[in-house]
């Protein structure tokens, strides 16, 4: 036994009661927290809590050079740092008037889409998790291990890749790797009927997941939701089609859409963007080895680029929905300013307090997860 | 009968049952393992949480009646044990029927309300809330299970029960519906997916044990192997016929309690109002047509 | 660049707008700060820019000003058009453009805890982030984040066993990493001089031999 | 610094050689069975699903995640914490039973790591709470994590002998310098619900480095806290 | 791929299906480690033979995680560009980004496939590591992420310098290098990494790393004001420099195979490009800077208006002293001037540097021949500190027999005449004894001399050393030579100069050289006597090495002065045995532009010093 004080809450006079979802809570998606002011078990209000990942990116990227910025930016989301790397090394190369060459584009192309499977695999796993059902987290997380080997393989890093620069990519395919590549594909479409069975037809997620956290097209207008949360209310938008960058104008896939905006639509366009995804990837297998040259333009001394005074603002659809960065040079061996537009930051506070509102208790994780909010996006 | 052999078997059935039910969490880790294609726990990984956790230095007693909440849910099961004829072993169970022992499930559940409640953690409080309404919606199947096979086998002693199976067929022959019904009652009363929601790590961190640690959480380890044993072998015994031997009671037990858990890893859990009205749906469905077979 | 001819001649209906566009779908306006919520509504009405990707802010301390970038897309006319203004750094106040974009309740109170920039009008202007932070708003320039570390926390100090041994050779640790970073001299030789100085001295002997 | 504290505790070697037996049995166990808090606090955190899910099952390990603190025994800092994390981190630290332990992940938790020049993330996690195994890599393999996990098996399972795997009783022993740091960073005004001191008197963990000035300030502004009143309110 | 339809209810028993998984075997991996890709990013090892202590990974990590650490088994070598640094790396602060690999000039610093390091919580200095490579736990593990040709982050290749065709040049003393480009030079300026190598082996110390850099950032000015901080011949030194700076370039360096070959930054042609492009007037401003404003009332006197003296003389002068130089020849700067020919050196800029200096107020006293027009006691008397800085006038001989015949010409001799304008017959062939830059300059004067006067060239130079190996000319010398159809035989040592009865020099025979050092490493040539050859000539020129012409000491002085194999013995600032006396430059350190502007820096300092002193007794 031991001595142990609590700290008393005031009620007030209500039968409302609050509770916190997080910052050390399995319901909610890394390091995060939302308060939760029920009635029952009904949601009255939510509030979020940023800023447990807060390590202040922004004001980093200020004080680092603009190559020592490349192991800085994957941090900014966790499960998906791919596309951070690459809208960062375009906004760079839009700033300094370059361009990567052809083949380091197609690679790029390669490591954005792998880098997608992976991360909505981790979700599938992770939304399946919230409804009480872990046997999918298990597979997909295992399953996505098997696509950081092969990032591991030609990047050199299982999560943090660090292997796009501006100018380009930082080194050739190893030999054999798209065979490789195939391989995984393969194997990750025949997973399609395991997984279809296990969550995306189990009747009692079917019945968890419907009508849950349903966002209409208006409001998610409204709210600023991109990505496959947008797609999933019914508007077919995708920023590889409609404001393509790197090869995508070239390439063949479709944008799967649902309408009903719930969490259940989510998923299944998540699960539809994984099989484009591979559809790419196969496009990918394809060409890439026609396509000949360099992987990187000639940059000059990394120990101090003066990328000449301008701004860009690039952008690329991420796993998650829009990312943007803004980077501003003032022409000095560093940036002078970089903002971080996460897409999360929209779906985790805004979107999430408005769907937390009237929804169940048992529902929150399962919303906050099938918007695949990713925390570090919010706090930077 | 003396009352050293009583003694003995007082002492004998809950080891006995601790040690099966030890096996039973064991299976069901390794079966959750095998679907998601891992190795699992070691053999002894059970016993070694469970001493793990009464080894703890620092035990938090939220007060008298969170220790009493948690002796109620030990206890109540370890009067279920005796309450269990195994074989060799009948204990009290001629003391006392099914009706005793359904009224002795009862109380873990209401020894974890207590307790939790004196816990003051919000989270505790929906989880056991959560779970007595649970508790409520799987005992409906449940009262009406037992008293079909009480009205069917014309006993509310579960040995009178066994002897009848072994003279005649086994229950689940005789009332298949009323089997299948008891297996929803069961996966209710292991509280295992669909019907977890009282849990619920994603939403309220474990309900009820959110609180509990060290040999409180080291108590509730050992309900929980008794609770494996108890529902496998009161299952057993009410549709399995029984066994004379270890050897035939324990695979059918085990058999019993492989199902949910095969089960469990599949699915999600329930939202608590759709476990109440899937378990007032379809397992009393099934079971008052069976009543209506058996009347 | 023709593409997006509409929305120039809605945008020449304000008064001294410039339009710069900068390539394929992205368009650059600059404005003065009374009237950029005219252009952003005259955007969001007549050219259906209904989504705000971010808004942005830069803070420029040696001309004494922040400037704002409203980045808005046209889910119609596939475009971006980052709208720029520059307010005055020490009234730092704005209007908010939270009537007619919602995310902006976001990006604003974001702005107000990095930057310190309060919006008029804007639901939230508290704290979100940095609850825990009582210092000025970080992400001005003139917080200077290495000497505030530097202050505040301790740096592990290493005295392992081969730096132990080198130290008794007359070796032992000769440039550590902060002196080059904190200083903010990447690029000024003036570590490697002072530690060369003795040497150079060393050197100077050996070269006449 | 801290090598030349490390006070060989009197209490924890019974002479008794039976329940010397019985001690080494309770740690035999307790490296066999580990509950791993379920918070992460940094970005190491995402080689965790991999390192507790099928490729790398560290169930066979005897090691399964927990929800509460309560549960707990492993406390994993995955990497950087922020100011604002390392607060929520202390309350769960204080509220995890011991024998509890603390693994340091990652660059981060060691010298700072890439947020080194960070406002927002402390440096030091030892500065804050005793560590006891730190595992490098940014972030580390589910391999590397495993054989961190391994390694501190190994030294609850010779706790005895060697005094390693008990850094938790370094918190009560020095409360007044890890309180020291941690009133630097959130001020003065700082206090957990947890008495610390108090439950370094139950241990008898007391040293004279468990008072100072610092536990001196608690004191002065530590408020004593009531068991909260459970009211039930219907709607009228 | 099955589409899934939103209004599907699914399906209870589909779940079920995946009981098949009793039957399917784990995929979980062994407890062991795996071993990592084979390009992994994990622990550090660094070759210690070829890491040079640039510190250009400390620059380059992003984390600041490189401690430079200094092992002092490890030999420095200034020249060569070796420091005996070391990168340490902290693992509390390194993100495996492999920044530091991809900079590293010499392809030292790798990652290794390694990558599982605990250690209990009192043992974090194991965080700090002194990457060998063994690795850190000495286990040899296989190299991950290495160097290759796409990854180096690295600018290996020069900007290719214009220059004057062989024939375009061959028939004038036309400079021959046109100079970079303002584009060209910020590019080649921006492959510097800063590492300060060529700083530390410039005997002056210029700060190459801070000109070039101010060079990249478009400011020329800038640039000047570095170079003038340490040496006020910039010009001279931007074009005949022996660039010891750029033997140390550490990206001079040619890493593991796959990796490009590697030339050094171009150091002297950027510090030409920036004396080049600063107006004259500018440069005087800027030399001007940091003048003391208050005059020391002391006087010195420098003897010899070469880069030593001159050197000596801006430096005092700045610092408040007042300098006269006294020169015996007509115009200033000594051996740059009646020593390096015009196509490499064009006087014009000679004449800058020089005015440079004297704006400064540096007064120089031409055709003033000491020990004739005024003797050193004069000197002594009045001055409190007098500088002898006159070079190596005097060439060396050979002592071969036939070696005194009038036709058998001293280089130095020669290349003081060209510039003078002063007459003597040039010669249809030549042959030269020597393998340095002086044999080369002679040579190839003499060469545009033969075309000028006779439109064909006639010139052989015979060295000891080999070419290629030990040859002691620059490679663009030699380069260029061949270009202008200059016949170099390497390997040879001169026997004698061959003089027919009439006492006319008719050539040189020469022995093939089989050895030059003794196994002491003493010159002790050894010849391999069977393999005789024969050059005919109408001249033979030799170039083997200067001497000081010391008649200007006087006997007195001579006598009183401590001397060491020929030279004045001084000490480590120049200073000799004779308490006024000082004595710098080329007579000191033997033939060198930038060693003489040390020197004379030495030597003010000392004279600075010592003046000091001497005003507060």
């Amino acid at each position: 036994m031991r001595p142990e004080n609590y700290q008393a809450v005031q009620l007030g006079d209500s039968n409302e009661y609050e509770i916190f979802i997080g910052p050390n809570h399995p319901g909610i998606e890394g390091n995060y927290a939302f308060r939760l002011l029920l009635d029952g078990d009904t949601i009255v209000k939510g509030t979020a809590d940023a800023g447990y990942l807060h390590r202040g990116f922004e004001k980093l990227m200020e004080g680092r050079l603009w190559i020592q910025n490349l192991a800085l930016v994957p941090r900014i989301c966790v499960p998906d740092p791919a596309p951070m790397e690459v809208v960062y090394s375009m906004a760079v190369e839009e700033i300094m008037g370059i361009e990567a060459p052809r083949r380091a584009q197609w690679i790029r192309v390669m490591q954005l889409e792998l880098s997608r499977v992976a991360a909505h695999l981790f979700t599938f796993g992770g939304h399946a998790a919230t409804t009480g059902m872990y046997t999918p987290m298990f597979w997909g997380v295992a399953d996505r291990d098997l696509v950081l080997d092969l990032f591991e393989e030609f990047t050199g890093g299982r999560v943090y890749s660090i292997y796009n620069i501006p100018g380009g990519v930082r080194r050739e395919l190893p030999d054999g790797f798209l065979q490789k590549l195939s391989h995984l594909l393969d194997y990750l479409e025949s997973r399609q009927n395991d997984y279809d069975n296990l969550l995306f037809t189990n009747q009692v997620f079917v019945k968890r997941a419907k009508n849950t956290g349903t966002l209409s097209k208006k409001d998610a207008l409204e709210l600023g939701v991109t990505g496959p949360n947008l797609r999933a209310c019914g508007l077919e938008f995708d920023i590889r089609k409609n404001d393509p960058y790197l090869v995508y104008d070239e390439l063949d896939f479709e944008i799967p859409t649902q309408q009903h905006g719930d969490a259940y639509s989510r998923i299944l366009v998540r699960r539809d963007e994984l099989f484009q995804s591979i559809k790419i990837l196969r496009q990918v297998i394809e060409k890439l080895p026609s396509i000949d040259g360099p992987i990187r333009t000639t940059i000059p001394n990394p120990l101090s680029w003066n990328v000449k005074t301008g701004e860009a603002y690039a952008r690329v659809e991420s796993s998650k929905g829009e990312l943007a960065y803004y980077v501003v040079s003032n022409g000095k061996d560093k940036p002078y300013r970089v903002h971080v537009r996460g897409p999360s930051s929209m779906h985790a506070v805004q979107t999430l307090e408005h769907l937390a509102k009237g929804a169940r208790l048992e529902d929150v994780a399962q919303i906050m997860f099938s918007l695949d909010a990713c925390p570090p996006e919010v706090d930077r | 009968m003396n009352y050293s052999e009583l003694l003995a078997e007082l002492f004998l059935m809950p080891l006995v049952a601790f040690v099966v039910g030890l096996l039973m969490v064991l299976m069901m880790r390794k079966i959750s393992a095998r679907l998601q294609r891992r190795i699992g726990p070691p053999f002894f990984q059970p016993i070694y949480d469970i001493i793990k956790l009464y080894g703890k230095d620092t035990q938090i007693s939220h007060g008298l009646i969170h220790d009493i909440g948690i002796v109620m849910a030990v206890g109540g099961y370890i009067g279920a044990e005796l309450l269990l004829p195994v074989p060799g072993m009948d204990g009290i169970a001629d003391k006392g029927g099914i009706i005793t022992l359904s009224y002795f499930l009862m109380i873990p559940s209401l020894g974890m309300a207590l307790g939790v409640g004196q816990c003051a953690n919000p989270n505790g409080s929906i989880g056991i809330s959560r779970a007595l309404t649970a508790m409520l919606a799987y005992d409906i199947p449940f009262i009406l299970i037992v008293f079909g096979a009480a009205w069917h086998y014309e006993s509310t002693s579960l040995v009178g029960m066994l002897e009848y199976q072994q003279t005649h067929q086994w229950g689940i022959v005789e009332m298949p519906l009323l089997a299948i019904a008891g297996l929803f009652a069961l996966q209710g009363m292991l509280g295992k997916q669909p019907f977890e929601i009282y849990i619920a790590p994603a939403e309220i961190a474990t309900g009820p044990m959110v609180e509990m640690s060290g040999k409180y959480m080291g108590g509730l380890f050992v309900m929980q192997s008794f609770q494996l044993y108890t529902a496998g072998v009161l299952y057993a015994s009410l549709f399995l016929g029984g066994g004379t031997t270890w050897l035939e009671l324990l695979p059918k037990a085990f058999f019993v309690v492989a199902i949910p858990m095969s089960i469990a890893f599949m699915f999600p859990r329930y939202k608590t109002e759709d476990v109440v009205r899937l378990m007032w749906k379809w397992p009393v469905m099934l079971a008052l047509i069976s009543l209506a077979f058996i009347l | 660049m023709n593409k997006h001819k509409s929305i120039d001649e809605i945008l020449k209906k304000v008064n001294d707008v410039k339009i710069l566009h900068k390539r394929e779908r992205r368009i650059r306006v600059d404005v003065a700060a009374d009237s950029l919520t005219t252009v952003l509504e005259l955007l969001k009405g007549q050219a259906s820019f209904v989504h705000l990707s971010a808004i942005s802010c830069v803070d420029w301390i040696d001309d004494g000003e922040f400037e704002l970038v409203y980045h808005v897309w046209s889910y119609e006319e596939n475009c971006l058009v980052s709208v720029h203004t520059r307010i005055d750094r020490e009234k730092a106040k704005f209007v908010s453009v939270y009537d007619l974009y919602k995310p902006a309740d976001f990006f604003e109170r974001d702005i107000y805890e990095m930057y310190g920039v309060f919006f008029i009008g804007s639901p939230r202007m508290e704290k979100f982030i940095l609850t825990e932070w009582h210092g000025i708003p970080p992400m001005l320039k003139d917080f200077d984040s290495e000497s505030y570390v530097q202050n505040t926390f301790n740096w592990t100090e290493y005295n392992p066993d081969w730096l132990q041994e080198l130290e008794q050779q007359g070796g032992g640790i000769a440039i550590k990493p902060e002196e080059i970073r904190l200083s903010g001299e990447l690029h000024n030789m003036s570590t490697h001089r002072e530690r060369d100085k003795k040497k150079k001295q060393d050197n100077v002997k050996g070269w006449k031999s | 610094m801290k090598k030349e504290l490390k006070i060989k505790e009197k209490s924890t070697e019974r002479t008794n050689p039976l329940a010397r037996v019985f001690d080494d049995f309770i740690s035999f166990c307790q490296s066999k069975s580990l509950f791993m808090l379920h918070y992460c606090t940094g970005c190491g955190a995402i080689e965790l699903p991999p390192a507790m899910t099928s490729r790398f099952d560290m169930e066979r390990l005897g090691i399964q995640p927990m929800v509460t603190p309560r549960q707990a025994d492993i406390l994993l800092i995955t990497g950087y914490v922020s100011v604002k994390t390392l607060k929520r981190v202390i309350l769960t630290y204080e509220q995890m039973q011991s024998p509890k332990y603390v693994i340091g992940i990652c660059s981060c938790t060691v010298n700072g790591g890439m947020y080194w020049q960070s406002y927002a993330t402390a440096k030091k996690l030892n500065e804050y709470l005793p560590v006891d195994v730190y595992i490098a890599g940014c972030m580390p393999r589910p391999e590397a994590v495993i054989e961190g996990l391994q390694r501190l098996k190994n030294n609850i399972k010779n706790d005895r002998k060697e005094q390693k795997g008990s850094a938790w009783k370094d918190y009560f022993r020095r409360y007044d310098y890890y309180l020291g740091n941690q009133q630097h960073l959130f001020g003065d005004d700082w206090q957990t619900p947890t008495d610390i001191i108090a439950e370094a008197k139950l241990y008898g963990l007391e040293t004279e480095e468990t008072y100072g000035k610092h536990t001196d300030q608690l004191l002065k502004i530590q408020k004593p806290l009531l068991p909260q009143e459970m009211k039930v309110r219907m709607k009228p | 791929m099955k589409k899934i339809e939103y209004k599907d209810k699914g399906s209870i028993l589909n779940p079920l299906k995946n009981l098949q998984f009793f039957a399917r075997k784990p995929i979980t991996e062994k407890l062991q480690p795996r071993p990592a890709s084979a390009s992994y990013r994990g622990f550090h090892i660094n070759d210690m033979d070829k890491c040079i202590g640039c510190s250009s990974c400390q620059k380059i990590c992003d984390n600041a995680a490189i401690t430079m650490v200094e092992v002092p088994s490890i030999a420095e070598d200034a020249s060569k560009g070796i420091r005996n640094l070391r990168p340490a790396i902290d693992y509390g602060r390194c993100c495996w980004c492999a920044l530091c690999v991809d900079i590293c000039p010499t392809s030292a610093i790798e990652l290794s496939r390694e990558y599982v390091h605990t250690c209990d919580g009192d043992e974090t200095d194991s965080y700090f590591v002194f990457p060998q490579e063994s690795g850190i736990h000495g286990l040899n593990f296989e190299k991950g992420w290495t160097k290759t040709k796409d990854s180096d982050l690295l600018d290996r290749e020069r900007r290719p310098m214009q220059e004057m065709k062989p024939e375009d040049r061959i028939d004038n003393f036309d400079e021959i290098v046109d100079g970079f480009t303002m584009e060209m030079a910020v590019e080649e300026a921006s492959r510097c990494v800063d590492c300060g190598l060529c700083e530390d082996a410039c005997p002056a110390h210029m700060h190459a790393p801070n000109y070039i850099r101010s060079i990249y950032e478009g400011n020329l000015e800038q640039a000047v004001e570095w170079m003038y901080e340490t040496n006020p011949f910039s010009h001279v030194c931007g074009r005949v420099c022996t660039h010891i700076c750029e033997s140390a370039c550490s990206l001079g360096r040619v890493g593991e195979d796959g990796v490009k070959t590697s030339q050094p930054i171009a150091i002297r042609w950027l510090k030409r490009f920036a004396m080049d492009h600063v107006p004259k007037t500018k440069i005087k401003q800027i030399a001007k800077k940091g003048k003391a404003t208050k005059k020391s009332g002391q006087r010195v006197a420098i003897i010899g208006a070469g880069p030593a003296g001159l050197t000596t003389a801006f430096d005092l002068v700045k610092k408040g002293h007042q300098v006269t130089v006294y020169e015996a020849q007509p115009k200033g700067g000594g051996m740059t001037r009646y020593g390096i020919p015009n196509y490499r050196l064009p006087e014009d800029r000679l004449d800058q540097d020089i005015e440079v200096i004297q704006s400064v107020g540096v007064d120089i006293q031409y055709n003033v021949r000491i020990g004739k027009d005024i003797t050193m006691q004069q000197l002594q008397k009045d001055n409190d500190a007098v500088v002898l800085a006159i070079g190596l006038q005097n060439g060396r001989s050979t002592r071969i027999p036939g070696s005194e015949n009038k036709n058998v010409k001293k280089a130095v001799d020669l290349l003081r005449m060209i510039p003078k304008g002063e007459e003597f017959e040039v010669p249809k062939s030549a042959v030269i004894i020597g393998g340095g830059n002086v044999a080369m300059d002679i040579a190839r004067s003499l060469a545009r001399l033969q075309k000028q006067k006779f439109g064909k060239v006639g010139i052989t130079v015979s060295a000891l050393e080999t070419l290629g190996k030990n040859f002691l000319a620059d490679d663009e010398e030699v380069k260029e030579s061949k270009e202008e159809d200059i016949t170099i035989l390497d390997a040879r040592g001169p026997v004698q100069c061959v003089i027919d009865k009439k006492g006319k020099l008719t050539g040189l025979e020469t022995v093939k050289v089989v050895s030059i050092f003794d196994d002491k490493g003493r010159f002790a040539p050894k010849y391999d006597d069977s393999d005789k050859q024969f050059h005919e000539a109408e001249m033979v020129v030799e170039a083997i090495g200067q001497m000081a012409d010391i008649s200007v000491l006087g006997e007195e002085l001579t006598e009183e002065l401590e001397w060491n194999r020929g030279r004045i013995q001084v000490d480590e600032n120049g200073s000799t045995s004779v308490e006024w006396l000082w004595s710098a430059g080329d007579m000191v350190n033997g033939p060198d532009v930038i060693h003489a502007v040390a020197d004379g820096h030495r030597v003010a300092t000392d004279i600075d010093k010592y003046l000091r002193k001497e005003k507060k007794s």
